[in-house]
């Protein structure tokens, strides 16, 4: 399904200022869609941080640099829910590279990742076919806020 | 510039303690904002510092990036650190990133000075 | 300056679902910007109908057909505000036959086109090179809410 | 189908008047809803409408349509349309569309009742 095209395709240039747009379009996408506050809350904040990653790490704070979010709506599934890819131009890096800091281990950072994990059902980075990097989300309208579920596997 | 690059924040001295009241969604491009304040309370630290949340309706790891690195600067200068009047969606991230142990957090400002 | 690349480009499917979350993206968009919560609200109301006539005249109501929203944000410039392109690949028509109905004629409909010129600063309808039309439209942060302002006549 | 495309309408009795209370955004996504309700409370005409909007945070000019329509379905069959408890945002529409003197504003349902 994600083969086809996306409902929704936003590009934007990788400038902190665009986050809160994002995060809004999400919010009232998810909200639409029938989530609830808090997952709709919490999806907007895994593409918050997934943005801040691409802006911080892929593009080493380029303001100037392409992202791009797409989102498959899967409403008429058996699982409806949301799809989202986040996709950069960025230099391209070992998926299993990626992984937030020791939580036991306080100390400023290294939250982003875990925060992405805990929130989407499914989360898989993988290197893009030509150039940069792809994390591809995933979030089932039925899976509640699933903050006290074990984190998923790298994929 | 029309950016609003920085987050509002007020500034208020009650007994002893410095409170911060940062205005709007402190996320990438508005934390560092918040860590430039914070950095200037602990030039010259007070006894205790309490960052009231209330008006905070959106905070990223970036945001919390920077409350950890609060935490780190009153450590160093024996300095108390509070926060409070934590809205639900901002304190779910600190819940998510399992700090909602590590830093104290008080319901009102009133119990933020008797912390 | 609209010959740059825009700030924030979105392609969504023709289907009214998702006009919530363009609006929500355009709400946080222009509050960031520093537009006043009424002007954000205008600007946000303006894009929906656009849109809204896109999918109801435009696509006559397929709901699976492409429209863009193209955003740039002249913040820099002597007259910060904003540029926001809408286009769809629906039928060329002669940009001078859009037009609202006379006020003073209460009937249901006929309002899309008033309530855009009347929050935007400059309002331009034109057929694209290719195929489908464009509507351009922009907002200086400066101009408030001008809703007591005479309309502005056709592009 | 997770697509939440209809609006939560509620629907009341009082003194008379038949009250709806639209809950959410009235888009064109969301306006089809409303039509119909009112298409229905009109199949048996009371005396008085009312349409309690304190729920409505958004509307655009297709929900306006929605209200025009209903206004002409009143006319006909000579009962009293009332709107009441428009937030701000949804008032400056019907301001923009100059019909916030054609139809009968309320600020609440007490003064709509008593219109
Ligand atoms: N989009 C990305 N591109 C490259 N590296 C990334 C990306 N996202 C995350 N990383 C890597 O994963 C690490 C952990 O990220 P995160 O948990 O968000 O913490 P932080 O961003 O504070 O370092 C980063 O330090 C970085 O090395
Ligand atoms: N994007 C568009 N493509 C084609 N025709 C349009 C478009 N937008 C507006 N129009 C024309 O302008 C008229 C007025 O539009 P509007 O004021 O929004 O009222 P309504 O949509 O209720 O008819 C429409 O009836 C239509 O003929």
């Amino acid at each position: 399904m994600t083969s086809e095209r996306p409902s929704v395709e936003i590009k934007l240039v990788s400038d902190p200022m665009f986050l809160a747009g994002a995060r809004e379009l999400i919010l009232g996408l998810t909200h639409r869609l029938g989530f609830k506050q808090d997952a709709s809350g919490q999806i907007a904040l895994a593409v918050d941080e997934a943005l801040a990653n691409v802006i911080n790490h892929g593009y080493e704070r380029q303001c100037d640099q392409p992202i791009w979010i797409k989102i498959w709506t899967t409403a008429d599934e058996d699982e409806p829910g949301l799809r989202i890819h986040i996709e950069d131009e960025a230099k391209q890096i070992d998926p299993d590279s990626i992984c937030g800091r020791d939580l036991d281990d306080v100390k400023p950072g290294g939250l982003g990742v875990h925060i992405i994990r805990q929130v989407m059902d499914t989360v898989v980075y993988e290197k893009k076919e030509s150039c940069g990097m792809r994390l591809k989300m995933s979030k089932r309208l039925a899976s509640d806020t699933n903050a006290d579920q074990p984190e998923h596997s790298h994929g | 510039m029309a950016d609003q690059a920085d987050l509002e924040i007020t500034w208020d001295s009650r007994e002893g303690a410095t409170i911060l009241r940062p205005m709007g969604d402190v996320d990438l491009s508005r934390s560092p904002s918040l860590r430039n304040d914070i950095r200037k309370v602990f030039e010259n630290p007070p006894e205790k510092v309490i960052v009231e949340l209330s008006a905070v309706s959106y905070m990223d790891s970036s945001g919390v990036a920077t409350l950890v690195e609060a935490m780190q600067l009153s450590r160093k200068s024996n300095a108390k650190l509070v926060l409070c009047c934590m809205t639900e969606r901002v304190h779910s991230i600190f819940e998510i990133a399992r700090l909602d142990q590590v830093f104290t957090i008080s319901p009102d400002v009133d119990a933020a000075l008797a912390e």
